[in-house]
């Protein structure tokens, strides 16, 4: 763009809008192109360029925690309590950024994660597994979080009822259904093995932080570089065109729901690991970080477009957040005044320098 | 007319009064750093939880407390404790959301030689906590049946109805079954239960449509004056006094409230708010490898358990001064 | 307007360009698909500004900020993509942004009145003023768009392409409500790629070219076509129709076979059939049903009666994976809203229905897919070049190209066209018939809706043509003549 | 539309999405339509016709009512208990309705409420309304409430903030400043007058439920016959078009917002009076169930479509629903469970009514 006032005159009397077109994104795919041999170099910048705004709010929240906490905050120890509390949540904004991009919203993905942790851990599956292998918790909270999926998605694609509203009841009817089970108690996990897998270190990091950057190298392959992501964008952005071009739009939608199930057992696991609990009161909340993590990413609540590294840096900045304040011993009140006013400024910066970007 | 927009001067008195009873125990030592995490203060027996350990720690010249974001989400609460294990904090008090979830994390603690003080909700395992302050719930209820219990001596159809806090937490379990055994013991059932959310608001909300479901009452139990100015406002509202009314926690308004007399609060238990500052207190004696003064004992008990008494207009004033302004 | 530049990101839309208008007279914009012609008029009522150049009104030079300073001038504009608001009723659609309100409170009945009083002065009293505007027709709506131009106090009325989605009798029409407007006086800029139309109505012309003027207020009675059309495009076409090659063999069974097809009560009882090779035209009136018809045959619409075959497989009902799977494609009507990902890059809105020809266990092959992309876009003429662009920056004839590549690219056995040349340029133009009939060679069957008889004519081998639901004629293309047509068409309608 | 079958088969495999366009409502205005003299009644019936779906909710959970809990239900007490509990959520909701339909959200709606609660209430405002007059309370609690809305509308129109994310900052924030000015005490109002004012009784009903009553009607006029509500309508449906047709889409997107913030403020001042209390916890969740009951009425989540009447409904079925478990005596768990059944049933049970509506 040669000159900046062009585009701001276009939009010039129009507000950001959940269902509009958003001005940092618009340009960010052409970058991508060019010649087959600098492609990895491209796509590096791509992310970075695209993503600017994000790195550069992470930075400075690392920049101001390094300066009031010092050694505090600048240590291997502390990066991993970070990363430690960043998987449960990320997982859970991974399968969310699926579901915003093809054109939906989940708000039951606590109540899901926290069913499951409680079904998974329930003494007769305990009973079972210690009697065979832990993988028994882990097939239980996989088929509850596909199960729960299931049933939204159909609801959404065969039974025409909004996503909202969908996943707002089912938010309701898990959480009542978790609590019945586990008659409102925390249920202790007993089996071995379960927790030694998940808390055991592979170089010197935890497993269930490996599972989540795995999560997220599948979640961007997939969103990027198949025929499922592009059918999720296409079924985001334009539904009656993608179903115009032969896309089982309705199939589809529902795998994208049961796809958020599984990512939201796969927490549910990691959750009961770390806490050796499962309970009906896991993941309270969780819908709205999810969701807060995936927009501040960049990824369109509108759908039709979404960004898995966005996510990961949503993510990150809302853990590092909450760690800058912990370690600086804010007040609980100061503390969530500041919040909004970073995330304000942290959405802010990304639109201003991705606009900067896409105009060189 | 009593309000809560006065708080100064009998603030002021409060923590002058616990300024005084001053032990040999109170005299500075090495500085302590003390890590502190509880669950959101969004109601306000807990957010007095947060300032009465704040305003114990600032008493003491040697004590550096870290205040952790009150959150209800176990996930983010491990993490604040991973924080201060990091931080090679001399010691930790935990008011966990919920006990058994932070089992594994307090351990971890305990394991890097960082003692932590257990304060109200249980862990599984004795051994993730050096010490533990407990309230009692399930003594609360207890208290609370037993009253009734006394106030309705003979009338075994009499109408009981308990309003209780927030549902799916264990405390809330705990105190329910306390009274419901207790009220067992003199024949009596609570015929209509509704449960809140430790808010004004949720008080009156809930109180409200359990007004409407029972015609007749003749005892309420609510498990929390917090919320307990939502529940009276909603009694109020519904003209109905043919019921008297005991309370949880012992906030500073219901006891003004039963001190005057005229309302169908007659009685409250008290559930101490002052459960964190007692914890912050054992950890700088823990810190500090001192030991509890009036006591013979060497070393600081494993346990402390704190005694939930009925408060009725004749001891008020004993308690008042203590009691927490929500 | 005098040396207007506009620039969007990567391009040049504008680069310097003239034009004026004198009261009272119709001037044409012509240009090919992508020549700024639509970027021009948005800069001329405001809701762009220019990079550079000046704007003169009576002489005086103005500057226009917001699109309420252009109307307060007194320009009107109808742009090309329709621009109402589908939840709001048809007059107040009309009255937006002028509402008729005392003391904030709507005077609902003056805007309906006054509302039926501009349609029936267009020409259609039927369209309801009450109705919500989403469910009129495409046509309909850009009656509507008509009326709200008309309601302003308007001294130069710009119409974009307003004739795309009106077939020939609704333009007829149109030519009337605009011959009345210039004996008042009123200036009207008319964009259309239709040139018999701009014969008929035009006054004088400018052309544009690559975003610049290449000639301006050229007489239309003393420039020939072909003048026009070399300074469009640089070139010199013949705009005809490719000839009709082999016989269609009729004997074999035919690809697509429609019996007894229904919907509801919107069209009974069609029956068609199209051999490998053939090309069948549906002509019709706007709203006689014939985009119904072709979507159930797609099946995007559930049948409520009858079987469609592929070559002999019957179709399941109601499933376009169905028939996608079985060899169909369709380019429908509306690009924007059912063609086309407005937001992805070309490329893959170009692959979107062949995805699994670049996948293997669901990876994309991205440099294949490119490749191929590219392959067609630049077979197709689709400009600017470059298949990163999001489809939704192409200008409306270069979106239809993109949708064309994408069922070519897939290689279908049945193609249904539903307005295939609503909005493309001549040289375009002649560039998809002959696409299409290349297509049909290669053993393709392919189904054409048109607007515009003479298109049915000269590019179908056999002609249905569609009354209010019913197939009411069927014959070759070479027996029947545009008048014979328009006589089968209106039958009803005039009786 | 002439045949049910169209519309029906012609989103054959499309599944309901957040920005897709809803069946019930196509044909609602066309039935609107017709003679000046029959006007009155066909717009009861289309009143009646597009919400048959809430009305048959409502009244199946009402027979439900009265016959488990029978005269306790059914008596005017507890008719007005329902009412008074509704009146505060539904002026919050009246507020989200047309924010929604402008296209936008808003989640600090509760957050918002809090913090007009506390400020209203603070120790000096009610010294100075004692002096004076309880308006001044009032004054108070608006200008927290039109400020709020003031900072959210204009990060959203000028700052190009998504409405999610400017406004879950917004929640942080107000609700921390709550805090702050608080203390985090409940604050008891003292000022006479002032609860006197809005409990009172007018032909036997309290003022709060009256006011209710006046937003919900101002509302719809508002919405349905003003230039606003068009305007609104244009904004939410087609901001592009809006803009071209002149209209000053960032000026009425911030009204908007401040529109919402002064029912939240209403509704604060409601809430003291029923609790006698302002406190940084009140109007928790609010933003969720206002939404819910927009949804459950059948105003769309992207905008350009909203309806007040379906709004009281949804309100009034949320309400009633809590009324009805708790004479029944059942626990939360199972509330919760079966309200999601319950709200998914209403929503089928709405789709398909409409669309037999509309097709006849
Ligand atoms: N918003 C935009 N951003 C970037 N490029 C644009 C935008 N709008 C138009 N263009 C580009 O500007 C050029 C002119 O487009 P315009 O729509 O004015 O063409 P047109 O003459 O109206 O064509 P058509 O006859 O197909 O409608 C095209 O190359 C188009 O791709
Ligand atoms: N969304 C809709 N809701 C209700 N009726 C509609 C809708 N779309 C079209 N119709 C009606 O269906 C009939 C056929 O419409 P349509 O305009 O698609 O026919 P057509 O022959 O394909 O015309 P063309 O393709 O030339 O525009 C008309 O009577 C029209 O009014
Ligand atoms: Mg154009
Ligand atoms: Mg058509």
């Amino acid at each position: 763009m040669s000159s900046p006032g062009v585009t701001e005159s276009q939009d010039a009397e129009q507000p950001a809008r959940a269902a509009g077109p958003e001005q940092p994104h618009e340009s960010t795919r052409r970058t991508g192109g060019g010649d087959l041999s600098t492609r990895a170099l491209s796509l590096l910048q791509t992310g970075v360029g695209r993503n600017a705004g994000l790195v550069v709010a992470l930075l400075l929240l690392c920049v101001v925690g390094a300066f009031t906490a010092g050694d505090r905050f600048a240590s291997t120890d502390n990066a991993l309590t970070i990363l430690r509390l960043a998987a449960t949540i990320g997982v859970v904004s991974i399968g969310m950024t699926f579901v915003i991009t093809g054109g939906g919203i989940d708000l039951s993905v606590g109540a899901i994660l926290a069913l499951s942790s409680v079904w998974c851990t329930t003494l007769a599956t305990q009973v079972i597994a210690e009697d065979t292998h832990w993988i028994v918790m882990a097939g239980v909270a996989l088929l509850v979080g596909i199960g729960c999926g299931l049933v939204n998605g159909v609801l959404i694609s065969y039974g025409r009822v909004v996503p909202f509203i969908a996943t707002l009841a089912m938010l309701a009817s898990a959480r009542g259904l978790a609590e019945i089970i586990s008659l409102r108690r925390t249920q202790i996990v007993t089996v071995p093995g379960f927790r030694d897998f998940f808390t055991a270190r592979l170089l010197g990091v935890e497993v269930q932080v490996w599972l989540f950057a795995l999560v997220a190298v599948i979640g961007w392959v997939v969103l990027n570089r198949t025929t499922f992501g592009r059918r999720t964008i296409a079924v985001g952005g334009n539904p009656e065109a993608a179903r115009l071009a032969g896309i089982n739009v309705r199939r589809h939608t529902v795998l994208l729901y049961v796809l958020v199930g599984v990512c939201c057992a796969i927490a549910a696991l990691m959750l009961v690991a770390r806490t050796t609990t499962g309970s009906s009161t896991h993941g309270t909340l969780y819908e709205l970080d999810a969701i807060a993590a995936v927009v501040i990413g960049g990824t369109l609540l509108s759908g039709g477009r979404g960004t898995i590294v966005g996510t990961v840096f949503g993510v990150l900045i809302f853990t590092t957040l909450t760690n800058v304040f912990t370690l600086n011993n804010r007040s609980i009140s100061e503390q969530s005044l500041l919040k909004g006013a970073i995330i304000v400024v942290a959405v802010l910066l990304q639109q201003r320098l991705a606009n900067r970007k896409s105009s060189e | 007319a009593c309000t809560s927009n006065t708080p100064s001067t009998e603030n002021e008195d409060a923590s002058g009064q616990q300024a005084q009873n001053v032990v040999a125990n109170d005299e500075p030592g090495d500085e302590v750093v003390i890590g502190f995490s509880a669950p959101a203060a969004d109601h306000g027996w807990m957010g007095s939880i947060t300032t009465s350990a704040k305003k114990a720690a600032e008493q003491y010249s040697d004590v550096d407390l870290r205040v952790a974001e009150g959150t209800n989400d176990v996930n983010l609460q491990i993490s604040q404790v991973e924080t201060f294990i990091n931080d090679g904090v001399d010691a930790i008090v935990l008011l966990p959301f919920d006990g058994a979830a932070m089992t594994p994390v307090a351990m971890k603690a305990m394991e890097a030689g960082i003692p932590v003080i257990n304060v109200d909700r249980e862990f599984d395992d004795p051994n993730a906590a050096r010490v533990t302050v407990l309230g009692d719930n399930y003594g609360m209820g207890v208290s609370a049946g037993t009253y009734i219990c006394s106030q309705l001596e003979g009338q075994s159809d009499a109408v009981v109805a308990e309003i209780a806090g927030i549902d799916s937490l264990p405390l809330t379990q705990d105190r329910s079954q306390g009274f419901e055994d207790a009220l067992k013991s003199c024949g009596l059932d609570v015929d209509n239960r509704v449960a809140a959310d430790f808010t004004v608001e949720g008080g009156e909300r809930a109180a409200s449509n359990l007004l409407q479901a029972a015609p007749k009452i003749d005892a309420i139990w609510n498990h929390d004056d917090d919320q307990g100015v939502g529940v009276l406002a909603a009694i109020q509202n519904a003209n109905r006094d043919e019921f008297f009314m005991v309370g949880g926690a012992g906030s500073a308004n219901a006891m003004r409230s039963i001190k005057e007399g005229g309302s169908v609060l007659q009685a409250t238990v008290i559930y101490p708010s002052t459960q964190a500052a007692d914890g912050i207190k054992l950890a700088r004696l823990l810190a500090q490898e001192k030991a509890l003064g009036d006591l013979v004992e060497v070393e600081v008990p494993r346990e402390v358990q704190l005694y939930a008494p009925v408060v009725t207009k004749e001891n008020v004033d004993q308690f008042l001064p203590t009691a927490f302004e929500s | 307007m005098h040396g207007i530049v506009k620039e969007f990101p990567g391009v040049r839309a504008l680069d310097g360009v003239d034009l004026d208008v004198r009261p009272g007279e119709v001037h044409c914009l012509l240009g090919q698909n992508g020549a700024g012609k639509s970027t021009l008029i948005k800069v001329l009522s405001a809701s762009y500004q220019p990079d550079e150049g000046t704007i003169r009104w009576d002489g005086e030079e103005v500057s226009l900020p917001t699109p309420v300073s252009a109307m307060k001038l007194g320009i009107s504009t109808i742009y090309q993509e329709l621009d109402l608001v589908p939840g709001l009723t048809v007059a107040e659609n009309v009255f937006l942004g002028h509402e008729l309100s005392r003391g904030g409170i709507s005077q609902t009945a003056t805007a309906n009145s006054r509302t039926r009083a501009l349609l029936e002065r267009l020409g259609h009293p039927e369209i309801s003023a009450t109705r919500l505007v989403e469910t009129l027709s495409p046509a309909s709506q850009q009656i509507v768009s008509m009326a709200r131009a008309l309601s302003h106090e308007t001294k130069l009325l710009v119409l974009d392409e307003p004739s795309a989605v009106l077939d020939g009798e609704e333009v007829e029409n149109l030519f009337h409500v605009m011959e009345g407007l210039t004996a008042e006086g009123v200036a009207i800029v008319y964009i259309s790629h239709r040139l018999e139309e701009i014969r008929r109505i035009g006054d004088r012309i400018t052309v544009l070219k690559d975003g610049a003027t290449v000639a301006t207020g050229l007489p239309v009675s003393e420039t020939p076509t072909s003048e026009l059309i070399r300074l469009m495009t640089g070139r010199s076409i013949e705009y005809v129709f490719p000839d009709r090659t082999g016989r269609v063999d009729t004997s074999t069974d035919p690809v697509l076979k429609v019996e007894g097809l229904a919907l509801g009560g919107t069209f009974s009882g069609v029956d068609l059939e199209v051999h490998a090779g053939e090309i069948v035209g549906l002509a019709g009136l706007v709203g006689a049903g014939r985009s119904e018809i072709v979507e159930t045959v797609y099946g995007a619409r559930r049948a409520t009666a009858g079987t469609v075959t592929v070559d002999g497989k019957k179709l399941r009902r109601g499933s376009v994976s169905a028939a996608v799977a079985a060899g169909m494609g369709l380019c429908p009507e509306e690009r924007k809203s059912q063609g086309l990902l407005l937001g992805e890059p070309i490329s893959n809105n170009v692959t979107i229905s062949s995805m699994g020809r670049f996948a293997r266990w669901g990876f994309l092959r991205r440099g294949d897919e490119k490749s191929e992309a590219e392959r067609l876009t630049e077979q197709l003429d689709v400009r600017p070049r470059g298949v990163t662009r999001p489809v939704g920056k192409l200008s409306g004839g270069n979106q239809q190209k993109v949708v064309l590549a994408r069922w070519l690219l897939r290689g279908c056995r049945v193609l249904l066209l539903d307005e295939p040349t609503r909005g493309v340029d001549v040289g375009a133009r002649s560039e998809i018939y002959a696409l299409i009939r290349s297509l049909a060679d290669e053993g393709v069957a392919v189904v054409v809706v048109s607007s515009e008889v003479e298109e049915v004519l000269g590019l179908a081998d056999r002609v249905l043509v569609v009354r209010e639901g019913r197939v009411v004629h069927e014959s070759a293309a070479t027996e029947l003549d545009e008048s014979r047509v328009l006589d089968l068409v209106m039958e009803g309608k005039v009786a």
